[in-house]
């Protein structure tokens, strides 16, 4: 008979530990930390012992080059239709009911691809100096971009959807549309570009002070049009462009004699392997974006070339 | 090894009292503040009483029953108790006797404390009245609400009449967790809850209430002492439950006064310079 | 027996009390790694955590940074911290430690990652710290909240939400934790940055998955000296950026404020396009405006859109569910008829909420209209819990006309 | 009975084949009261040892708050250093009072002991309804193991409180513990409600049915006539619990709004559902939870009746009124729910007719202690283990009754509603009444289980300390109650009113930890004696009642002959015999056979 209630007690015993296992809650692991290196690394990275190292830029530039480019599919990708509007603006967006405009994926005639951003990426700190900056940037330097220059967007689709522009300027963002729309700048806390959210009335501007710098194209929304979507960049030297329909870009007055690393995107995508880069013809490394020029001569013309391949734009 | 026994339970009764007693003395060390909270209310000490009187009446029958156990256990012990077994049944007067007496006694506690009751539950107090006259019963008598409570996970939310000394109107004073009353008055309160059970403790006032969600309570009493005491909840709310922490500040009428019309200013401040901080 | 023998093994396997340590921005890390198609490699992950545990320590062993150029003793101090930090306790003389976890993990998570154990059952979630995104402020959109602000929560609780008030906590007590929040807070954007540094997003060329950081080995070098002194430069953005945070000064109200007048001229915006409250508080403000039933492109909070990004796969589901982030939950815009305002019902407060909107969230701000048109509307919206629901605004007809 | 009689012969030579057929026939699935009994008994203590882990559990945050949990702790929250949530905690004394009131003190009373001792004290072979008795446990097995699902479905375990108020608990996400665990729980507290029933249902029939020639009403021993009431108590007051289970389950999966008011904003978010009256379930649930206080202590009372008996070598005193007292207290039992409610918001003037009725209800339970002392007075007190532990019953029961009445006084109760002043007082019925009882009367009639002797020594040990640990657990509790220290609190000592009681609680919670490490004891004795016991005859304890003279163990038919009962089952030192016990089967000395023509 002692094994009658055994039994019974076994079993429940059974089902007890037998769950045990799944009652561990869900949780990240943690990266332990490497805590006497940590100690060591305190004292290194905290200031004190005025160990300021500032990152001495070893040459001076001997002059100024041109860096131009086209970026260009190997043939014609098929692009797809925009998006098309919801809600109760859907009218106002699109009278006709018609896709809205495909702004992530603008190709020109040529096959020449629009939205590419290429920007400087190193030397990191490019000195406000004449010999660096070229004076036909000073004037632009605070300037305040409008008119064409500014922000714009319409039928409910932003119309730069790769904007570029240097941390000093400041920007007007309009709205060329009747309905209310708001323009959510996520910003990049990497360079401390400002984050900005606010309402624009049909025909109404704001402006935009970036104040910080980013590292890397940062996205742009509209949170009453879902679908409204686009890119800027903000760069604290003007060491950069963007292609236009025909995937031509130019940047002038490139400070010559300086190795220099450029960074390229599209749509926060970074060229990769798959894009065959050349420099006056000769193949370029380029990896997750990055590329670098040497030896540059002064007033010269540094022709890029980037071949995308279509399928995997498609 | 029956006597070892019989005496464990003799401690019944006398650790038993013991305990109640040392905690009922004054500042006794060990157990400082194991007794009833300050009681600042004008009505407590009935609470108070009732709970001494059955304590006094129950201590008694313990302390005799635990005895007569104690003594029978002892006494006939079958290792020292040479008489033989008295083999009887029972005895019908002693049922009836210890029937009877009990019977007694319970339903005077019953009666004796309804009084109480139904000061605390029933007669709320009216406008016109102070203190002693309070048998109003038409409703638009009685006094209304000072301020509205409204219980919710896990806070109290406080709502005061404003000018119009209406609640429920654009000018109320909101307020949270943090209870001001007007000393030596008749003080109405309302409860509301806006989710699940709660339960409105003023330990220091002796009174509880719970809060049922899509009811209105109503509570009254009179504070007597002017002072900062706690608000509990004293029903499961939740898994905040413990943290619905209020408190309750009893102040003269000034003071009270002063303290509405700040919280009113706050709550319609419409200037701000960062310099002023909320404290 | 053997049950007790099996209970006994329990016990031992049990009881050894666990290290508590900061968890990784898990969230963060699999949307970057999306985003840039690259992994995090083990290593690198020690360096992420070794250089924040050189800056800002343990959870039982905080440590305020020292940080260039900056006064960090304006924004927090090293006793302060340990009192919010640690485990729950009362050292001798007295004072009590680990607030923190007493009052806020067990939600806020002990990394301030708005993980705790409760956070699943609460809605809306607790904050996330780590981002520096605070809803609730004086300051302009993109700002840090400023002391007060975190006061004032505290003191007051978010109303409509599972934040309670801590009114009844000593000052120093309240202090110490508003501290150790901005603490969490600058630790976690720290951390950002570093997972996107590391994952070749920045600007110091890093390509992942083994490029360090900061590598001991390679102490003397250049390039050592100029990593340390980007992560110190970070380091003196974050902190300027919560030192600099100020609550701009409130222009005073119009005269004819407060009258049926205002509330009309508000009612007015509120409808209008200038205004546009509409389109998303909705036609009679019960936060039900045409695009919050949009399930094409739902309403959320930067939070969730970067936890859970649009068109993920069912790997990145698992993935994202094997690291215990909190499933995915729509925004709804405030019903404004409740009467309920989570961020104060002061004119005050309500005025930032419009001029500002809310961070981390599609709130907007107003920056287009007048200071005088938002004492209207928020005259208006404040009137909105006793205003009938009845007759609808004009506008609303035009606005349909308008429409067709 | 014929029928049923072969019934369960039948099933007795089934399974005689042998192997594992056999072995499940006669052990897993049987239809033989002393093997349900036992599996009962087994079962519920296995809970019992749960929910005295979950004890530990709230002492330990109750005296050591937010500090590291042994096991639990880090098992469930190694991320935040074994540091509990206070969602847990919640769960915590849910789940303690869901384990020990619903899966150990009513089955191991009714299941339990009601299986094992009924037939054997009536002189039954078994139960009426054989196959409805195996049911009535394989129907506790759902509810085990939607209970155990509940543990670890998160927050691990239900945290509405036991007795599950809307609507906290009527409401999905109103708390973390009312999510789906809620749901389970309600599933698994239906099933007990099954089983109870089929098991009431059974006993009523044996009681009323299958009593042996001779054995009128009253000659029943006292602990059938509290089984009987039990049993009747469950089968009117049950069903109301299920229905209102099943609203309640309605309410929370098909929205319809029995318990949930209009206008509920919970979690942010509006409950659709309305019109419900959140009162409704309180009076629902206590109508079925008041009694079920007396379901969970009638019995205890009963079986130490019989115990106090047999070890004062004396006639019980006053055998009628112990009986009228037992339907007293079932029949005021009705009628006195409303004082769980008294600050409820239900009307006061209620509050005062309730008062009135438990108040009333105090009398009975003070008859049964005065006639169980009057039993002791005059006998030969034999200090057995189970007389220790059913002599403390009466001296806890003592306390836990007299506490009642401050609880039953509406104006204190104002004060002490939902303090400790209340968990002491059911500490005091429940543990130090009927689970001392249930100690005792294991020790009892352990030898007829399993025809050993439990240790004597180790069984005095385990009173003593037990007996030690447990005042030093639940006494203090009167204290904190009067300075108003509330229940469910995982955290009090942040009000400046309950800060310094601190102290008090550490103290509490070491003697709780060692009154669960006493049962470790307990737990060994019953395993050792089991094997290696002293093997014992029929009656041991020289008792009189009609299980002490079957074989112990009884086989299947429990006697070897046709018991007939010429008496009362208390006729100790009755000077009509020599011997100082009287069995009730053994005939008188001269052949004149008292009355009852049945023979």
């Amino acid at each position: 008979m002692s094994r009658g209630k055994k039994n019974a007690s076994w079993i429940s015993l059974l089902l007890i530990v037998g769950c045990l296992p799944g009652c561990q809650r869900k949780v990240v692991d943690a990266w332990s930390p490497n805590s006497d290196a940590a100690r060591q690394i305190r004292d290194v990275v905290e200031p004190g012992e005025g160990s300021q190292a500032t990152a001495g830029l070893a040459k001076e530039p001997t002059g100024f080059a041109t860096l131009r480019g086209v970026v260009q599919f190997n043939r014609k990708p098929n692009v797809p239709a925009g998006p098309s509007a919801s809600g109760n603006d859907a009218k106002l967006c699109s009278p006709d009911d018609s896709a809205l405009e495909n702004t992530f994926l603008q190709v020109g005639p040529n096959n020449g691809l629009r939205n590419v951003a290429i920007w400087l990426t190193k030397p990191r700190r490019i000195p406000e100096d004449p010999k660096w900056i070229h004076e036909e940037y000073q004037a632009k330097r605070d300037a305040v971009l409008t008119g064409k220059d500014a922000f714009d967007q319409k039928k409910c689709v932003f119309l730069s959807p790769m904007f570029a522009m240097r941390s000093t300027q400041k920007v007007e963002i309009l709205n060329s549309d009747s309905m209310l729309h708001n323009t959510k700048i996520e910003g990049d806390p990497g360079g401390g570009a400002a984050g900005a959210n606010s309402g624009i009335s049909g025909g109404g501007k704001v402006l935009y002070e970036p104040v910080g710098y980013s590292n890397q194209p940062f996205k742009v929304s509209c949170s009453i049009h879902g679908w409204m979507q686009s890119w800027m960049l903000v760069r604290p030297n003007p060491f950069f462009a963007v292609s236009d329909l025909n995937g031509g870009f130019e940047v002038a007055h490139l400070p010559a004699g300086i190795d220099m690393e450029f960074r390229v995107s599209h749509e926060g995508k970074f060229f990769g392997a798959d894009v065959t880069a050349t420099v006056d013809g000769e193949p370029l490394a380029i990896k997750s974006g990055r590329l670098t020029l040497k030896n540059i001569e002064p007033d010269s013309v540094i022709e890029l070339k980037f071949v995308l391949d279509a399928k995997n734009y498609e | 090894m029956g006597r070892f026994w019989s005496l464990l339970f003799l401690l019944v009764p006398i650790l038993g009292v013991g305990l109640f007693v040392v905690a009922a003395l004054p500042n006794s060390a060990p157990l400082y503040g194991h007794w009833f909270p300050e009681d600042v209310s004008r009505d407590g000490f009935i609470i108070d009483n009732l709970f001494n009187f059955i304590l006094y009446l129950t201590g008694a029958i313990f302390v005799a029953t635990g005895l007569l156990l104690f003594w029978f256990l002892w006494k006939y012990d079958a290792t020292k108790n040479p008489e033989p077994v008295k083999f009887i049944h029972g005895s019908h007067t002693l049922e009836i006797v210890w029937s009877i007496l009990p019977a007694v006694t319970l339903l005077f506690i019953a009666i004796y404390q309804m009084d109480a009751w139904a000061a605390a539950k029933m007669r709320r107090p009216i406008i016109s009245a102070g203190a002693d006259e309070i048998e109003g019963t038409s409703d638009d008598q009685l006094k209304p609400p000072l301020v509205e409570i409204t219980g919710r996970q896990f806070e109290w939310r406080l709502r005061y009449a404003g000018a119009d000394q209406k609640i429920g109107t654009p000018d109320d004073v909101h307020g949270v967790n943090e209870l001001h009353i007007p000393v030596d008055e008749d003080i109405v309160v309302a409860l509301k809850s806006e989710d699940v059970l709660h339960s409105f403790f003023l330990p220091n006032l002796r009174l509880k209430q719970d809060i049922v969600p899509g009811m209105k309570q109503f509570m009254w009493f009179r504070a007597t002492r002017t002072g900062t005491y706690d608000i509990v909840c004293a029903e499961l709310c939740g898994w905040g439950h413990y943290k619905m922490r209020g408190r309750l500040v009893i102040e003269s009428r000034e003071d009270f006064d002063r303290w509405l019309q700040a919280e009113r200013d706050e709550q319609n401040r419409v200037q701000y310079s960062p310099s002023e901080t909320d404290e | 027996m053997l049950l007790l023998v099996a209970l006994i093994a329990a016990m031992s396997l049990g009881c050894s009390p666990p290290v508590v340590e900061f968890r990784p921005a898990a969230g963060h890390q699999l949307a970057r790694e999306a985003e840039l198609e690259a992994q995090l490699g083990a290593e690198q992950k020690e360096n992420i955590a070794t250089i924040l545990d050189s800056l800002f320590g343990t959870p039982d062993q905080p440590h305020v940074p020292k940080v260039a150029e900056v006064d960090m003793g304006q924004l927090m101090n090293q006793t302060a911290i340990e009192m919010a930090a640690g485990a729950v306790a009362v050292d001798e003389d007295g004072r009590p430690h680990g607030l923190y976890r007493q009052h806020c993990a067990h939600c806020h998570g002990i990394t301030g990652d708005g993980m705790g154990p409760t956070a699943e059952f609460l809605n809306p979630y607790p904050r996330d710290y780590r981002m520096g995104k605070f809803k609730f402020k004086s300051t302009t959109t993109n700002a840090r909240p400023t002391n007060d602000d975190l006061h004032r929560l505290l003191k007051h609780g978010v109303p409509g939400t599972a934040m309670p008030s801590f009114r009844v906590l000593p000052q120093n007590q309240k202090d110490s934790l508003v501290q150790y929040v901005i603490y969490l807070s600058m630790r976690g954007e720290l951390e950002r940055l570093l997972i996107g540094e590391l994952l070749g997003a920045g600007e110091l060329g890093i390509e992942p998955p083994d490029g360090v950081l900061l590598n001991l080995s390679d102490k003397d070098t250049a390039e050592f000296q100029e990593r340390s002194a980007w992560v110190q430069e970070k380091m003196t953005t974050i902190a300027n950026s919560w030192l600099q945070a100020q609550s701009e000064e409130v222009p005073p109200p119009p005269e004819n404020w407060g009258s049926a007048e205002s509330r009309q001229l508000g009612r007015d915006l509120f409808y209008g396009t200038r205004g546009g409250c509409v389109k998303c508080h909705g036609n009679i403000a019960l936060g039900d405006g045409d695009n919050t039933f949009d399930l094409k492109t739902p309403l959320v909070d930067d939070w969730t859109k970067e936890n859970w990004p649009k068109g993920l796969d069912a790997a990145g589901l698992l993935e994202r569910e094997a690291v215990g982030i909190l499933a995915e939950r729509p925004l709804r815009p405030r019903n404004l008829r409740q009467g309920v305002y989570r961020g104060g019902r002061r004119p005050v407060d309500l005025y930032w909420r419009i001029r500002y909107g809310i961070s981390g969230t599609p709130m907007p701000a107003a920056k287009e209209l007048k200071s005088d048109e938002i004492w209207y509307l928020l005259d208006y919206v404040r009137s909105l819990p006793f205003e009938s629901i009845s007759q609808p605004h004009e506008q609303l007809r035009n606005l349909k006309r308008e429409r067709l | 009975m014929s029928s049923t009689t072969t019934d369960s012969q039948d099933h007795a030579t089934t399974p005689a084949r042998g192997g594992v057929g056999h072995f499940i026939g006669k052990y897993v699935f049987s239809r033989d009261h002393k093997i349900i009994g036992i599996q009962f008994l087994f079962s519920t203590l296995l809970w019992f040892l749960i929910g005295g882990l979950l004890a530990l559990g709230i002492r330990w945050q109750l005296a050591w708050p937010w500090s590291n949990m042994p096991v639990i702790g880090n098992l469930l929250f190694s991320a935040e250093g074994g540091q509990i949530s206070p969602e847990f905690y919640t769960t915590l004394f849910t789940m303690h009072a869901t384990v020990m009131i619903f899966f150990v003190i009513i089955p191991i009373l009714a299941g339990a002991f009601g299986n094992f001792l009924i037939p054997l004290m009536i002189g039954a072979d078994d139960m009426a309804f054989p196959t409805l008795n195996m049911l009535s446990y394989w129907f506790m097995w759902p509810a085990f193991i939607l209970i155990g699902m509940s543990f670890f479905t998160p927050p691990y375990g239900a945290g509405a409180g036991w007795t599950s108020y809307p609507p906290l608990s009527a409401m999905l996400g109103a708390a973390p513990g009312s999510e789906s665990a809620q749901t389970l729980w309600l599933l698994g507290v239906t099933c007990v409600g099954i089983s109870s029933m089929m098991g009431s249902v059974n006993y009523l029939t044996t009681i009323l049915q299958m009593r042996a020639p001779g054995m009128t009403m009253f000659r029943l021993p006292l602990t059938i006539w509290s089984m009987f009431i039990t049993a009747i108590l469950q089968a009117f007051a049950l069903p109301v619990l299920t229905a209102a289970g099943f609203m309640q389950l309605t309410d929370r999966m098909l929205g319809t709004g029995f318990f949930l008011p209009e206008g509920l904003i919970v979690n942010n978010s509006a409950m659709a559902s309305g019109g419900g009256q959140p009162l409704l379930w309180q009076h629902l649930f206590w109508f079925y939870s008041h009694p079920a206080v007396y379901i969970m202590i009638l019995p205890a009372m009963g079986m130490v009746s019989d115990i106090i008996a047999t070890f004062s070598r004396k006639p019980i005193f006053g055998y009628k009124p112990m009986v009228y007292s037992i339907s007293g207290i079932a029949g005021l039992g009705f009628i006195v729910w409303g004082h769980h409610m008294f600050v409820s918001g239900m009307n006061p003037v209620l509050g005062m007719t309730f008062m009135t009725a438990t108040m009333m209800i105090a009398l009975p339970s003070a008859v049964k202690v005065f006639n169980w002392m009057g039993t002791i007075w005059g006998g030969k007190v034999q200090f057995t283990t189970p007389m220790l532990f059913a002599t403390s019953f009466v001296s806890m029961f003592i306390i836990g009754g007299l506490s009642g009445i401050f609880m039953a006084a509406t104006p204190v109760d104002i004060f002490i509603h939902d303090t400790y002043f209340i968990v002491a007082h059911f500490h005091y019925v429940l543990f130090s009444g009927t689970a001392m009882a249930v100690f005792g009367a294991i020790y009892f009639w352990y030898p007829k289980m399993f025809g050993r002797m439990m240790n004597e020594t180790a069984g005095k040990l385990h009173f003593f300390l037990t007996f030690i640990f447990l005042n030093g657990t639940f006494y203090p509790m009167h204290i904190l109650g009067v300075v108003g220290f509330p229940r469910r609190l995982a955290d009090p000592y942040h009000y400046e009113t309950f800060a310094q009681l601190q102290p008090m609680n550490q103290f509490m919670s070491m003697c709780a930890i060692g009154m669960v490490a006493t049962q470790i004891i307990f737990a060994i004795n019953i395993f050792y004696s089991m094997f290696r016991g002293p093997k014992v005859g029929r009656n041991p304890w020289k008792s009189n009642t009609l299980e002490w003279t079957a074989p112990s163990p009884p086989g299947h038919g429990n006697f070897d002959f046709q018991p007939i009962v010429y008496r009362g089952p208390y006729e100790y030192g009755s000077p009509e015999v020599d011997t100082d016990y009287y069995l009730q089967t053994q005939p008188p000395p001269e052949a004149e056979s008292s009355g009852d023509g049945e023979t």
